[in-house]
């Protein structure tokens, strides 16, 4: 195989068109891979990514232009051709794997149809053997009973599968060259896992070449040679993938890996954040594009633009940079803060408990008088089955598990929008009503919420101003001047860090972070004894993420409130937790510290998730152990240990047949499994051999 | 004869198909293509033979002897005979038929097969019309229902008659098809069959006349005349007739036509000549305000000094009523050029600055139904169609005496002494002379206080394709006789 | 799937025994007096008395509700009281039959065409050609059936007698005359319909082609043809199935005002008769007959729906 | 870090006037930037002039005969020509503005306040409520319009306040639904559970929380519906349902000149390209305002 890279973007610049004005999107982008590399490209939302990649196989939105530089693939420029000559490379040479499986796959067609088209097309292959090339493609894919699955439809298939099914059609015809926008960002960490190392195998044998599009520096660091950090549009770096770990030279880079919360880190630090927020395409500064949220900026970095270069560092590698102050950095004359820094000091948790809650059950979708008629047995779904928790002053309890374990109906019986059909709640040592309506306006108080998704969470037709004020006027009990109301809406802008401009400023005038920020001070206005968090951070990027842990650590230390902190991210959860639990459809396996839970013994579903989390660090192996499937369906709650359907450390029929005993790994760790403690430590300080097997069938 | 040319008439639906109870065009026409009737009522009231081929009538005008025509027999191959004669007339007293209007109290009897004789209760000046009323078609001895569709293959069992015609199908609301009757008693018919095409809208049937698709349709606005005029396929029927609107007021107490100056003023404030100009383009007759249509040429007073406009009269009387702004509603229906007449009638009288005036028109069956809560017959001031009658002798009976207060006719509650004693004693004459100078008295009392205007006398518009020969429209359209009608190419 | 489809069917059973018992009670509302409708204005007391009796119309109206309702299940729909008194039924079918072939025939210019105006401006969006397809169809649609009638008469059957000007379906007019007879009538619909599937059809295609997956097909190489016919068509047109359905269920009973400029005898015609004469079996029946095609249609709408969308097929 | 004894004088909320400005600034920028929606608005905004001062405009009174002057050809003198009785059928078209303003306009706003009342209860409650809701709805949907005008009309008799309660009647569940179906996406947003979490009444998160979200999808609904009422209307004149005479409205003059078209064709084109020109103009601007919506998410 010769040197000639597979693609080559020259001095590629990218525009859109907006309101009648072309806006450069992607500008002077330079990027190269070659034969067999698998190269990443990350950068925070918005930064042209998946326009890039799109354009790599010269495939633009409608209104959008190529006003200059040149695509080279192969050696021969794509950016001449006619869409009708670009449509003999797309499928058979340069093929997509799209973010969004299940959007991406047309629902109206079988599987098989769908990839035997492809071949069809490409390869000249007669209808029952371009189905037959389909159904083997799925089988190298690892899926189960290929066969039944390539008569199904797109909806019929779990996300893990759909994206399996993905990857199976853009391997289906050899092509030289994989697009991968950001395959796995919707899937959970232990499915994401499971698919990387798919996707690690299947390009290497393969022999293809992949570009890897991704936010997450973790997945980037497990999978890929060389790195291409891209913002604002512009290519930030572009390294080795080792390189950019051990020896980052761009500030962004740099910022970027520092702010990731890792497992491993104390609960009493501060993440290193990035301040700012990404600019929009109208935006953008004319200097360096970065230079308005960079800590080490200079005069000269805002108003000239500085170049993209190849250099060879002082250590010999080759890498593409575009930043004036490189060099310093490189020869070690300019530090950035990395290390996280010391927590301001807060109250050690306190002894008595804001809340105790104790056989909680909530069941959704009983059989109704129809299904009673038709006879239909219609299995409920049991989404949180007998859980009893307790949160102590002052201190987070983290809440994790896999999509669909219950984590969200937990939250909403605690704070009541979930009436549960069983259990009972004590709010700083009160009995509290299941019933939201009986909830008193104090206990309210005491009690509030952050939601997942930042964009619903305030009324897009009020103000920021007029949202907290709401909340201040209906949950503080003591009449307020209005002037007090204002100034109390001050003070909560203050506490999130925004600006009092804020208050009049509509929701669809904030960036994500910022509208999360604004819910967490609505969450904190009536001084709140246990605040709830679910997954406040997962939709968004990684830089603002770390702002926000931030935020609601300094909270609970000056305002001196609980936690419950949900997240399926486990090195969020250790950022901010004291106490962990574990969940699994519907049921709580482990409960622990938070170093308990992170350390041996642990419960073989804390183990798995634990090994799946994809670590920034490209030298730190991977943790080996991978979940088969999917979370079974609530409806059909396995018999025994539910997790026996899944699990690596499975002992045999007890499994199956016996609800596991909560078994005391002393100082209040509770692990539910029937294997012992003793050989649960035995078994977890050696690497059990997980074969990657194909994945069951989704059920429904 | 052409036997498969068809004669096609257009027409609105027949709603009431019973022999004895139908009363509007299209319910005759089917009726009259089936059955026949004793004697024909020509068009200028005479009186002719048809299933009668001779009656004498006794010195003390109280028998009527009729001698039928023989060798006639039903569809169904039975002969008719005297017993078909009087079933019919006895069944018309058994639904009580609006025939018995003209006919009055009577006994019917048959000496022998040939021969029916009428015995009157009292003298009755219309009995002979009544005898060939509207309703009065022969039908078979002991038809109870006649004209009623039954179920299964041969649903026309009861549309049993001696007329020209038989009905072969019959599609309510949509068209009913009729074959000539081979056995037809009186002159062979000249084209092989007829249709009844029903439309519910009057320019659609226009339309299909012109396009060809129709032969015969009548009792169009004025406008559509003009159209027609227009059109070289087509020819148009211009029929003076008696028929009218009447604008009226209510007169019985407490109305606000109690007061004759009300009458007056409404009178004085209605400009007859620019209606007639506006709303028939000048193609009715201006009359007298009174029923006496100038169409009974012989009975019309062409020298009453009627009323003109005077809107400062109007005004004055009203002012003199104690009135001085006259506000109330004018109801209407939604038939022939009424709707039209309102809205002139409104301005007209507004424009005299002593109206306020509001309309209100209702959908045609609904004003006439009298036990919709706001009819014809019960609001103050209104507009109602009259229909042609043979003679003003009807009308004025029907119409303006207080026998007509039961029967939902005088819908003014006309009740005027002289008015009562005019009509009696017309009724009891037969010489035309005196019966002209009682309704010169009459038109001289409707100009000096009757309750009514009308604004004139419109003609009756009727239409042929340019290839009917022989249609003498009736001024009763349904009344029509189609027997002598053929057709060219 | 099975499941759904009794679900649906008893949803329409119960849907129809609602409307019923409105269309019932609405009835009886109706005023005037039917005798007097029937036997006229010039009618005899004694006469009208008869005929109420006879009518049952003395009888009280639950008794009538159910009288009617058991006798309309079981077939018996009774006898008009007017024209002769026929009975219903055979009326009312030979109507059905008169109104589903219009309703196929303005279904059979209307679709085809509304489709490919719709696809063609959905290709489009926003350029003059989707401006020129949806000012055009706006403008048809914006003039009532009744002008639109009357415009189409005076040009295609008086104009250049093309057609004829009534569609009174003579009982043996051979297809050819019945197809000529209808053109202008089905046409008049075709404008009510068309904007409104156009616009269906059009909004499916611009949402459909925004989805990811009409990405995914492009890059896999297909040609446009393909992407737009295979792909976007079979789901754009989801939509587009669901407004045809339900415009058949209007086509059926909302003909009305068309059936009456063209004097076609149709179930609008023959309802508008039932309600000026306070014909209330006739009435009844044929309002029946209507909600049924449009419940049905509206059925077989879902249904369509369900069995072309796999999502819900397969569940 | 905190600052409680600083005090601000920016408003909290701006006033409700500021807000509506802003909106409807807003909608126009971006309606202004698609040319149909720009003709769309320009047109109803048009017509709503007309509505407001076209009885100044006039010439004539709208029932005004002219003597001597019947069917006469559009001229200088009578800009759309005369109709059968003499009246100028341009004074007339100018009130009849006002007119479809006050049935079908006014007939739309109840459908549009009572369906959406409806719409939001079922959606926002959903269980039995909705169901028992729903299913009286689809019965009342299964009676095809014109049907139930027809009965209705037949029942209440011809006038204008029959033909709204006819156009409410039909228009109420078309609305309902919609709303409901908005409603029903809306009811789990996060910030009607945070209201939820501070216990405002359901009246308020009807009306003040989600109302504000199906707005857009009420206004386009509105805009159809108007558009089918006048429609509906014009219909109902055919049948003889219709408003009163002298009328002018545009169903009812359209219905009137049908008769005389061959005479007068100008007495039936005036009104009909007014009522086609109405429906196109509502119908381009719900357009515009339907993908603004769709595509923004938002007005502000
Ligand atoms: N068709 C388009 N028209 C106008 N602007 C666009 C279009 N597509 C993308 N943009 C803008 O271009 C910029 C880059 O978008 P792009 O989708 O490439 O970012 P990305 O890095 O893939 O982000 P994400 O992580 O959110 O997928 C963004 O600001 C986006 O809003
Ligand atoms: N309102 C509801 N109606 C019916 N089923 C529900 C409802 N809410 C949750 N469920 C079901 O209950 C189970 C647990 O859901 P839950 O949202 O609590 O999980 P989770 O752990 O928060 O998952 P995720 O990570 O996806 O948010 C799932 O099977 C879900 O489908
Ligand atoms: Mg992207
Ligand atoms: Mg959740």
């Amino acid at each position: 195989m010769n040197d000639q890279p597979i693609i080559e973007a020259v001095d590629l610049c990218i525009d859109y068109r907006l309101n009648k004005r072309w806006l450069n999107a992607i500008q002077s982008v330079s990027l190269t891979i070659n034969p067999l590399e698998i190269h990443g490209l990350v950068g925070e939302s918005g930064s042209g990514k998946s326009t890039l990649a799109l354009a790599l196989m010269r495939y633009l939105a409608p209104n959008a232009r190529i006003p200059q530089g040149r695509i080279l693939f192969e050696g021969e420029d794509l950016i001449p051709k006619t869409t009708a000559e670009m449509r003999e490379i797309w499928g058979s040479q340069i093929n997509l794997v799209p973010q969004d499986a299940l959007a991406s796959l047309n629902p109206a067609y079988r599987i098989g149809e769908q990839i035997a088209e492809i071949t069809r097309l490409h390869k000249g292959l007669s209808k029952p053997e371009a189905w037959d090339r389909a159904v083997e493609m799925l089988r190298r894919v690892r899926i189960a009973d290929p066969e039944a699955v390539a008569r199904r439809h797109p909806h019929q298939l779990s996300g893990g599968m759909q994206q399996r099914v993905t990857i199976a059609m853009a391997l289906s015809t050899q092509p030289r060259l994989l697009i991968l926008d950001e395959p796995t960002t919707s899937l959970d960490v232990t499915t994401e896992a499971v698919i990387l190392d798919l996707f690690r195998d299947l390009i290497r044998d393969n022999e293809a070449a992949a570009l890897y599009v991704s936010h997450d520096l973790g997945v980037v660091a497990q999978l890929c040679d060389r790195v291409t950090v891209m913002y604002g549009g512009e290519v930030m770096a572009s390294t080795p993938v080792i390189e950019m770990y051990q020896r980052p030279l761009h500030p962004y880079t740099i910022s970027l890996l520092a702010s990731l919360p890792r497992p491993t880190e104390g609960a009493e630090t501060r993440l290193p954040t990035i301040d700012g927020v990404a600019p929009s395409l109208a935006e953008r500064p004319h200097g360096c594009v970065f230079a308005p949220r960079c800590p080490v900026a200079l005069d000269k970095c805002f108003d000239e633009k500085p170049p993209l270069e190849h250099i060879r560092d002082s250590a010999g590698t080759s890498r593409l940079i575009k930043c004036h102050r490189w060099r310093e950095i490189d020869d070690g004359t300019l530090a950035i803060a990395t290390t996280p820094v010391q927590a301001e000091a807060s109250a050690p948790p306190g002894q008595h408990y804001v809340l105790k809650a104790r056989d909680l059950d909530i069941t959704f979708e009983k059989p109704k008088l129809w299904d009673r008629i038709t006879r239909k047995q219609k299995k409920a779904v049991h989404a949180v089955d007998d859980v009893s928790l307790s949160i102590r002053a002052r201190s987070t309890l983290g809440l994790v598990g896999e999509s669909g374990s219950g984590k969200t109906s937990l939250a909403r019986i605690i704070v009541g929008l979930y009436t549960a059909d069983d259990g009972e709640i004590e709010l700083l040592d009160l009995p509290l009503s299941l019933d939201l309506h009986e909830r008193s306006r104090e206990a309210l108080s005491e009690l509030q919420m952050v939601f997942q998704n930042p964009n619903d969470a305030l009324n897009p037709y009020r103000t920021v101003g007029n949202a907290l004020a709401r909340t201040i006027n209906r949950l503080v009990t003591t009449d307020m001047s209005q002037a007090a109301i204002q100034r109390r809406v001050y003070e909560l802008l203050n506490l999130v860090r925004l600006t009092p401009q804020y208050a009049t400023r509509y929701p669809a005038e904030l960036s994500g972070g910022e509208k999360q920020r604004v819910a967490i001070a609505r969450a904190f206005a009536a001084n709140p004894a246990l605040v709830i968090a679910d997954e406040p951070t997962s939709a968004l990027d990684v830089s603002v993420q770390s702002v926000i842990l931030n935020l609601l650590k300094d909270l609970r230390a000056q305002e001196g409130a609980s936690y419950l902190f949900i997240s399926h991210n486990l090195s969020a959860v250790s950022y901010l937790a004291d106490w962990i639990i574990v969940m699994y459809l519907g049921h709580i396996v482990e409960e622990g510290t938070q170093e308990q839970v992170y350390n041996v013994p642990s419960h073989p579903y804390t183990e798995a998730l634990l090994s799946a989390i994809p670590n920034p660090d490209p030298t730190v192996e991977q943790g080996e152990i991978r979940l088969d499937g999917e979370v079974p369906s609530a409806r059909r709650i396995p018999s025994g240990c539910r997790f026996h359907t899944r699990c690596p450390r499975k002992i045999g029929a007890i499994c199956e047949d016996e609800t596991p005993p909560w078994r005391d790994a002393g100082d209040e760790h509770f692990i539910r499994c029937h294997i012992p403690i003793e050989e649960l430590i035995a078994l977890q300080q050696t690497k059990p051999d997980a074969q990657p097997q194909p994945v069951a069938q989704a059920e429904d | 004869a052409q036997d498969d040319a068809v004669f096609r008439a257009g027409m609105a639906p027949p709603v009431v198909l019973d022999p004895a109870l139908h009363t509007n065009d299209p319910e005759t026409a089917l009726n009259r293509a089936i059955y026949d009737y004793l004697v024909e009522v020509l068009p200028d009231a005479t009186v002719s033979p048809n299933l009668a081929t001779e009656w004498t009538i006794s010195d003390d005008l109280l028998t009527y002897t009729f001698t039928l025509r023989e060798g006639v027999t039903f569809h169904d191959g039975s002969p008719f005979t005297s017993a078909d004669v009087v079933f019919t007339f006895q069944r018309l007293q058994e639904v009580t038929s609006p025939a018995l209007n003209l006919l009055g109290e009577f006994e019917v009897s048959a000496p022998d097969a040939n021969t029916v004789v009428f015995t009157l209760a009292a003298v009755n000046a219309d009995f002979i019309y009544g005898v060939g009323a509207t309703q009065a078609l022969i039908i078979q001895d002991g038809s109870t229902e006649p004209n009623v569709i039954v179920e299964g293959d041969n649903p026309l069992v009861n549309f049993n008659g001696t007329g020209p015609f038989s009905l072969e199908s019959f599609s309510p609301g949509a068209r009913a098809v009729f074959t000539t009757n081979a056995d037809y008693w009186g002159a062979p018919i000249a084209f092989g069959s007829m249709e009844h095409i029903y439309f519910d809208d009057i320019v659609a049937q226009v339309d299909a006349l012109l396009s060809g698709e129709l032969d015969f349709i009548a009792k169009f606005p004025a406008a559509q005349a003009d159209r027609i005029e227009a059109a070289d396929n087509v020819v148009l029927i211009e029929l003076a007739t008696s028929q009218h609107p009447v604008i009226r007021l209510r007169t019985d107490e407490g109305s606000l036509g109690e007061d004759v100056r009300v009458r007056q003023a409404l009178k004085f404030a209605t400009d007859r000549e620019a209606l007639n100009d506006i709303l028939l383009q000048g193609r009715g007759v201006i009359g007298n305000n009174d029923p006496i249509a100038p169409v009974f040429s012989f009975f019309f007073d062409d020298t009453v000094d009627n009323r003109g406009y005077d809107p400062e009269m109007a005004c004055a009387l009203l002012e003199e009523a104690g009135i001085g702004t006259l506000e109330t509603t004018l109801y209407g229906p939604n038939s022939f050029e009424y709707e039209d007449l309102a809205a002139v009638l409104e301005q007209q009288w507004e424009s005299t600055g002593c109206f306020d005036i509001d309309i209100q028109i209702f959908e045609e069956g609904l004003y006439y139904d009298l036990s919709n809560p706001t009819n014809y017959f019960d609001v103050q001031l209104g507009i109602t169609g009259w229909g042609d009658r043979p003679s003003p002798q009807i009308l004025l009976r029907e119409a303006y005496t207080a026998s007509g207060i039961a029967t939902g006719f005088n819908e003014s509650r006309f009740i005027d002494e002289e008015i009562e004693a005019l009509v009696a004693q017309a009724n009891e004459t037969t010489d035309p002379e005196t019966r002209r100078q009682i309704y010169a008295q009459v038109s001289e009392i409707f100009r000096e206080r009757g309750p009514i205007i009308i604004p004139y006398f419109a003609p009756l518009f009727g239409a042929t394709s340019d290839r009917v020969q022989g249609l003498a429209m009736a001024p009763f359209v349904g009344r029509t006789d189609f027997r002598s009608v053929s057709l060219d190419g | 799937m099975a499941r759904y489809l009794l679900r649906r069917i008893v949803l329409l059973l119960i849907t129809l025994l609602i409307t019923s018992v409105v269309i019932f009670a609405l009835t009886q509302l109706l005023p005037g007096d039917v005798a007097r409708l029937i036997l006229g204005r010039e009618a005899q007391p004694q006469a009208l008395e008869d005929l109420r009796l006879e009518l049952g119309l003395n009888d009280p109206i639950p008794m009538q509700y159910v009288n009617w309702l058991s006798g309309f299940v079981t077939g018996d729909w009774g006898t008009s009281f007017t024209s002769g008194n026929p009975p219903i039924r055979p009326l009312v079918l030979e109507r059905v039959g008169n109104s589903l072939l219009l309703a196929f025939y303005a279904l059979a210019i209307s679709i085809p065409l509304a489709i490919f105006l719709g696809v063609l401006a959905g290709l489009n969006e926003n350029k003059w050609i989707d401006n020129v397809i949806s000012v055009v169809s706006l403008s048809v649609v914006g003039l009532p059936e009744f002008v639109t009638g009357l415009v189409l008469i005076n040009v295609f059957a008086l104009g250049l007698g093309w057609f004829p000007a009534s569609a009174t379906a003579p009982a043996d007019a051979t297809f050819g005359e019945m197809l000529s007879q209808l053109t202008l009538p089905a046409i008049t619909a075709t404008f009510v319909l068309l904007a409104y599937v156009v616009r269906m059809t059009r909004a499916g295609m611009i949402d459909e082609l925004k989805k990811p997956y009409v990405r995914t097909v492009t890059l896999k190489g297909l040609p446009r043809r393909q992407v737009i016919v295979k792909h976007v068509l079979r789901n754009a047109l989801l939509p587009t199935i669901t407004v045809i359905a339900i415009s058949f269920g209007w086509l059926i009973g909302g003909l009305i005002v068309i059936e009456n400029v063209f004097s076609y005898p149709g179930l609008g015609r023959l309802l508008t008769a039932a309600v000026e004469r306070k014909d209330i079996p006739l009435l009844q029946a044929s309002v029946m007959v209507i909600v049924f095609f449009f419940a049905l249609a509206n059925l077989i709408a879902d249904l369509l729906y369900a069995l072309l969308n796999p999502r819900i097929r397969l569940e | 870090m905190t600052s409680a004894n600083v005090s601000y004088d920016v408003p909290v909320q701006p006033s409700a006037l500021t807000q509506i400005r802003r909106t409807l600034f807003t909608t126009l920028r971006k309606l202004s930037r698609r040319p149909l929606s720009l003709v769309g608005l320009v047109i109803v905004l048009v017509f709503i002039f007309l509505a407001i001062f076209g009885p100044n405009i006039a010439p004539y009174r709208f029932d005004e005969l002219i003597r001597g002057a019947t069917r006469q050809p559009p001229s200088e003198l009578y800009l759309f020509g005369t109709d059968r009785l003499g009246r100028d059928v341009f004074s007339r078209v100018l009130w009849g503005a006002r007119e479809i303003i006050a049935l079908p306009a006014i007939a739309t706003a109840l459908s549009v306040l009572f369906g959406a009342t409806i719409g939001l209860f079922a959606g926002y409650f959903g269980g039995w409520i909705d169901e028992v809701i729903s299913r009286f709805l689809d019965g009342l949907l299964a009676i095809p319009a014109l049907v139930l005008a027809l009965v209705m009309l037949g029942t209440i008799g011809p006038s204008s306040f029959g033909i709204v309660v006819v156009i409410v009647i039909l228009y109420t569940p078309i609305v309902a639904r919609v709303i409901r179906s908005a409603t029903l996406n809306m009811r789990a947003l996060g910030f009607i559970e945070a209201a939820k979490l501070r216990s405002e009444s359901t009246a308020y998160i009807l009306f003040r929380e989600i109302l504000p979200g199906v707005l857009p999808a009420l206004v386009v609904e509105s805009a159809l519906r108007f558009s089918y009422a006048i429609f509906l209307t014009a219909s109902l004149g055919f049948l003889g349902l219709g408003v009163q005479p002298p009328s002018p409205d545009w169903g009812r003059m359209v219905n009137e000149a049908r008769e005389t078209f061959a005479q007068t064709p100008w007495e039936l084109w005036a009104p009909a390209a007014a009522i086609a020109l109405l429906v196109i103009g509502v119908n381009l601007l719900s357009d515009g305002l339907r993908s603004i919506f769709r595509y923004e998410g938002q007005l502000v």
